[in-house]
């Protein structure tokens, strides 16, 4: 077997909207999400920072963006959803934008699609989706984090609409209104309220998971695949995921960089130190080639490109490592100061490695890529 | 006239050109020549000069205007150092004389040019060379050693730096010349390398004499000169337009293909994880022709360096271990001085000795690291011991 | 009474002490103050000083014949610092008085010490350090901030390095003391780490007083003593004999035999590499050892210490990774401050977390190889620009 | 399944007798295998130096080490052997100490224990080593070089004592007098130049590679399992060879420093670059495991301990990779000198490279290593 064919040129450029509501992402994270304030509440008992959440959703309506007009969002497409999720990367701010406006958003949107094709959507979904334009609601998919393309999902079972089982490491699903829970190849609604669900003490102090316990929970049947419409969501989340960790990186490369213009040893700036400096231009390198992929990553989302698994799984795969080894580094170069609590680069380190594992690890990637263009074992 | 601003003018002018000559009839150099005089050779260039003052982005208007049309092009491999580095400095630093004498057979291919920059003992350190240039009436007479120097056996002409000032800092001591390699103070010896072959040479140049006029720029601004030189060359790296799993990454990847019987998962995923780099490295080249085209140039093309050079000669050590048995099968080590240099080319041996050059050539890796440090992530430089010491009191 | 030359000779001495102090019926401290003053502490030391000047490759008799027979240890683990860093720096550098008063109950671990090296200011480069003692009639005041500093919240002592003389280069003002921990001026504080539990102290002080007969070596001499000190932390490390799989590469193993449902192939091969380099390295450590015993220590200890730190940190970032759903779960974030510190123990994630510690504790990886680089290759160093310059004119 | 159990403590030093070995043979290479010669030879009709190589078998009885006295051999068994290959890698000397000294007398010395094993040895055998001690002959083992523990043996058929079948890229075969052959379950003696033997143009330019055909090529019996001969001698050759890697890795670490230092640029050492510096150090960190890895495989081979092929494949697969990063390294720091062909650093790559994949690639070291101690698929 070949490879893909060649099909027009992406877009990987960012457009002067896309810039625009990066600004305003920015701007609200700076004012709200600061890395004192992000630090400061890890260790409260909700990590998860409501009133910001709702302001992204609401005043800059961050989450609605691939939600179409018609059910009030803006119909905007994943590319902008991809630079949003840029800006939290940088920030870590603990918002449940990956659970909600990405995966469970994702999964409904992809049963709109199949309703499309069969004539008619689902009504209930629509509404779920309004209420998540509106803010007025946030969402989870209940699938755990670590879930990776083509790799087995949970094992929920429906007797009628009442659901039954037990999903560990949802993530955002401590904040969630509504679940989306998939049972056999149906996806259900399901009220958070209805179900039990559990906080983890996580890796990730900024995303932590949480354990889902169904037990003859009542849930809203929808029509289509749900298997499928999982499936796509998982795409989604992985290709998103890949902005998400290009910010990460991103700030942990400027981060040591400011810090090693201003650390003097040895009566120079540490910054001044080849080897040092090397490493810094190495990650530099990493970052372009990373910023390139995940935005390939993003247009073909925004464009349902033809050979849209190839470009996610190679931009996952290598942007969960890029952002894992910026953060490793940016903890080696502030030394000392750098294993400390009271320092913010650890929160990127557990951000960047629980990235690794969210939506599959870069072997996993890998593994699934392989044969999409020509490479069997 | 004024400048064409859009594809359509430059259209009409291609179409009008292709009325006059037909390619099919004309002579190839004829043909060149006419589309010099037509101001197609180059549309950035300035008019009389091959060029129309025209936005560069037409240019590729012109190039697939007239490939489609079947028209000869000027092999611009082959004369690469010319189109890529010589032209962009003569244009900047040369008299209305210079350009007029040597653009016009520089493009067609007439000239072939070569460029005598490196010696043994300036390599990374350029500003260290000590080829020698003393004045002697309206001539100067050039002593020294050059090295790494591609085409220098078939080249009319070279771009050369020397020092007329060994008093001086080493930056401020250089001159830049154009040097004619028939001169009898030139030799030329091909230097073997590790692949067996000779794509380079040594230069020795012994009384080898430049007449005043073919100086470029001012008597001590060398350095300032060859640096217009040496950027153009970074610019003209990872310019064009690659498939997907073009270069290295195809030539390995049908390898796997061909040989299910050495297969391995180890093996299966470095493979497939050099794709993904690949591909990265790929788009990163798409981004930046984008950006470059929206008027936006960023500084990508030094990270596409880098990682060029680790992938390929990550990807050319794999396929020679993949092939085991026949790995330790080489095609042939004979001596001889190649026409065209394809990295891809040959056997996976040959690929793979070959690639540990491209870590070196136009800038080490090293260096290149140490620029983006600097100018890009505006790092501190290192102390400095040789910036205020005349180059003859410098260590080497 | 000459000093004891064979196993033979030693063990008699330890038979004796058992009969004298039966370990079943002997409380603990009155057992270990036996052992010191039969010399059986530390038979390397002086005799007087809880040794026998005997060889000290005879201690490991020592050690097997008193485990063999149940005897209490010093809890050697409690008390590293002392042993390894404060014990050979007082012997070195102490006066008599000092020797008499301090050995015995540190190595008995009646007292415990800390080590008052690292500032904020000066980590890697510890020559840098701003803690002032000045002067004042037989005592030092002194007044500077203190950071890594462990079992400071339980140390009666400590060994401290403060500059005494800010005009000079940094290198020649500094001086080394013993200090009280129990003074008023001395503040312990906890710092709080990535893995949320507090291992390390900060420690301010305000006004401390030194007498002046607990300075160690000269004044101004701090440097030369404190090479000692760091010279013997870096000995200690990778002394013991490793089982196969001991340490991190076998709590990973353990991990991947218990969740076969988690193999992947390219996991597989990356684990098997890494325990490939797990087991290399403790053959390094027997060859290290092996060295030593045959009185030719190399400096193979260095090569160790990166080696470690490098594989602890992959061993433990794959088993993050490899346990995915499970990886994405951690044990607790509660601050506490630890008894003893096991890099291998509670869970994966706090394994990773931890051993992110192992390259810049007991000096950074990249100052390693610094050390490396010129003290056993012989490179030439970086030119510096903080030798010649009085510490109170270093930029910082 | 877990690890193999503990053992007694190997012996990882050299001992006085082996330094004074290495002194010899490194004597003898640089009067008469320095790189000037050693390159200058590389395309000569004959790139095997004859000459070395009687001096080495004949003068320092280098090659006959691991044979028992009673045949004419030292009896000093291969720990010995393996400080030879250290100084053959450091001086990329072209003499078939592999092919002959250590693959087909592996072969023939594992025959003679079976043979023990059964109650009498193989006197043809025993005569062949018995010229292999004296150096009165030179031989081959006719399996690829690239053979791999656990892999495939060349199909060779035996007719009767006629043999029948082509053997690619066999290592040393092009100067040997004696090929040991294997057909079937046993091993045969072919004197060589009843075969054909075709030199091959190799990517090892001092260690070429020849194929071998046998057209009904008439040979020699000999009893015992030729397998299990070819296997063992295939082990014993992959634990020198992590020797020979180790001399190769410290010529190129010692000839870069050296150069390092004399080579000025900006005004300074080169080797007095941090970046550079950092590169050696951590190639020098690899070099220590390295050798203490080839060490305690030489000493496992020499006292045949019980986990043998565990301590091989480790030291295999982990000495094949330092070998060619430090040539890697050489070359690239060498910069544009170490692109010629005048300078001897491409022996040296060239060597190390043909050397990772010689009995073996570090990969399918690790595949067979595996297992061996509990890591299973």
């Amino acid at each position: 077997m070949s490879p893909a064919p060649d099909r027009p040129e992406q877009d990987l450029l960012y457009s002067d909207v896309e810039e625009e509501l990066r600004a305003s992402v920015r701007a609200l994270l700076a004012a709200r999400a600061d890395s004192a304030r992000v630090l400061g509440r890890v260790e409260d008992e909700q990590p998860l920072d409501l009133d910001l959440w709702r302001a992204l959703a609401v005043d800059l309506g961050a989450t609605s963006l691939p939600i179409p007009e018609a059910l009030g969002g803006q119909g905007a497409g994943l590319r902008e959803t991809a630079v949003v999720a840029e800006e939290l990367g940088r920030s870590v701010a603990p918002v449940p934008f990956l659970g909600s406006a990405v995966l469970a958003t994702g999964a409904l949107l992809h049963l709109l699609g199949q309703g499309a094709e069969r004539g008619g959507p689902d009504a209930q979904a629509e509404a779920a989706l309004t209420r998540l334009a509106e803010g007025a609601a946030t969402a989870a998919l209940v699938i755990p984090l670590s879930t990776y393309p083509g790799g087995p999902l949970p094992a929920v079972s429906a007797d009628g609409d009442a659901l039954t089982g037990t999903v560990r490491s949802v993530a955002d699903a401590a904040v969630a209104d509504l679940l989306v829970v998939l049972a056999g190849d149906v996806l259900f609604l399901v009220e958070a309220a209805a179900a039990r669900v559990t906080p983890v003490v996580s890796l990730d102090l900024t995303r932590p998971v949480a354990d889902v316990v169904l037990d003859a929970t009542p849930g809203v049947r929808l029509s289509g695949s749900g298997e499928a419409a999982v499936r796509a969501a998982v795409l989604v989340g992985a290709g998103i995921l890949a902005s998400e960790q290009v910010g990460i990186a991103e700030w942990c490369l400027s981060t040591t960089v400011a810090y090693l213009k201003e650390r003097y040893q040895f009566g120079r700036p540490v910054g001044s130190f080849q080897s040092l400096k090397h490493r810094l231009a190495d990650l530099w390198q990493e970052l372009v080639l990373a910023r390139a992929a995940a935005r390939a990553a993003a247009d073909a989302l925004a464009t349902g490109a033809e050979d849209l698994e190839i470009t996610v799984l190679v931009a996952q795969s290598l942007c969960a490592a890029v952002a894992l080894h910026a953060a490793e580094e940016a903890v080696q170069l502030h030394g000392g100061i750098g294993m400390t609590w009271e320092h913010p680069v650890h929160l990127y380190l557990k951000r960047a490695k629980a990235d690794e594992i969210a939506l599959g690890t870069p072997g996993r990637h890998r593994a699934a890529l392989a044969p999409l263009v020509g490479l069997t074992a | 006239m004024s400048a064409p601003t859009t594809a359509r003018e430059v259209r009409d002018l291609v179409a009008d050109l292709l009325a006059r000559h037909d390619p099919a009839t004309t002579e190839r150099t004829a043909f060149l020549n006419a589309r010099w005089e037509a101001g197609l050779a180059w549309v950035g260039f300035p008019v009389g000069l091959g060029g129309l003052g025209a936005p560069r982005a037409l240019q590729q208007v012109v190039e697939a205007e007239l490939a489609a049309a079947g028209a000869p092009d000027n092999n611009p491999r082959r004369i690469g150092i010319g189109l890529g580095m010589a032209a962009p400095t003569i244009l900047t630093f040369g008299t209305d004389e210079q350009k007029q004498r040597f653009l016009r057979p520089l493009w067609t291919g007439e000239e072939v040019w070569c460029q005598l920059f490196s010696e043994p003992g300036a390599g990374s350190d350029l500003a260290a060379l000590g080829t020698r240039a003393t004045r002697d009436g309206e001539d100067w007479v050039v002593t020294g050693q050059k090295v790494w120097t591609s085409t220098a056996h078939t080249a009319r002409w070279a771009i050369l730096v020397a020092r007329t000032d060994p008093d001086v800092p080493k930056h401020a001591g250089m001159t830049y010349f154009v040097c004619d390699m028939t001169d009898p103070g030139v030799e030329v010896r091909p230097l073997r390398q590790i692949t067996g072959e000779a794509e380079f040479n040594e230069v020795f140049l012994t009384g080898a004499r430049i007449p005043d006029a073919h100086r470029l720029g001012e008597v001590g601004d060398g350095w300032r000169v060859a640096q217009t030189t040496l950027m153009n060359e970074r610019v003209a790296i990872g310019g064009r337009e690659v498939p997907r799993e073009g270069g290295m990454v195809g030539v390995v990847s049908d390898t796997w293909r061909a040989h299910p019987e050495l297969h391995t998962p180890e093996a299966l995923d470095r493979l497939t994880k050099l794709w993904v780099e690949s591909e990265a490295l790929r788009h990163a080249g798409t981004r930046m022709r984008q950006q470059l085209a929206a008027g936006s140039p960023g500084p990508e093309g030094s990270a596409m360096k880098l990682a060029f050079a680790r992938l390929s000669q990550a990807l050319s050590g794999f396929e020679v271990e993949l092939l085991a048995e026949d790995g330790l099968r080489h095609g042939e080590w004979t001596m001889f001085r190649p026409e065209l240099v394809d990295f891809t080319g040959r056997d996976a041996g040959y690929r793979y000795l070959r690639a540990k050059g491209n870590s070196i050539e136009g800038g080490t890796s090293e260096i290149l690291r140490n620029i983006i440090a600097e100018r890009i992530l505006g790092l501190p430089s290192e102390p400095r011991v040789d910036k205020d010491v005349p180059w003859k009191d410098l260590p080497r």
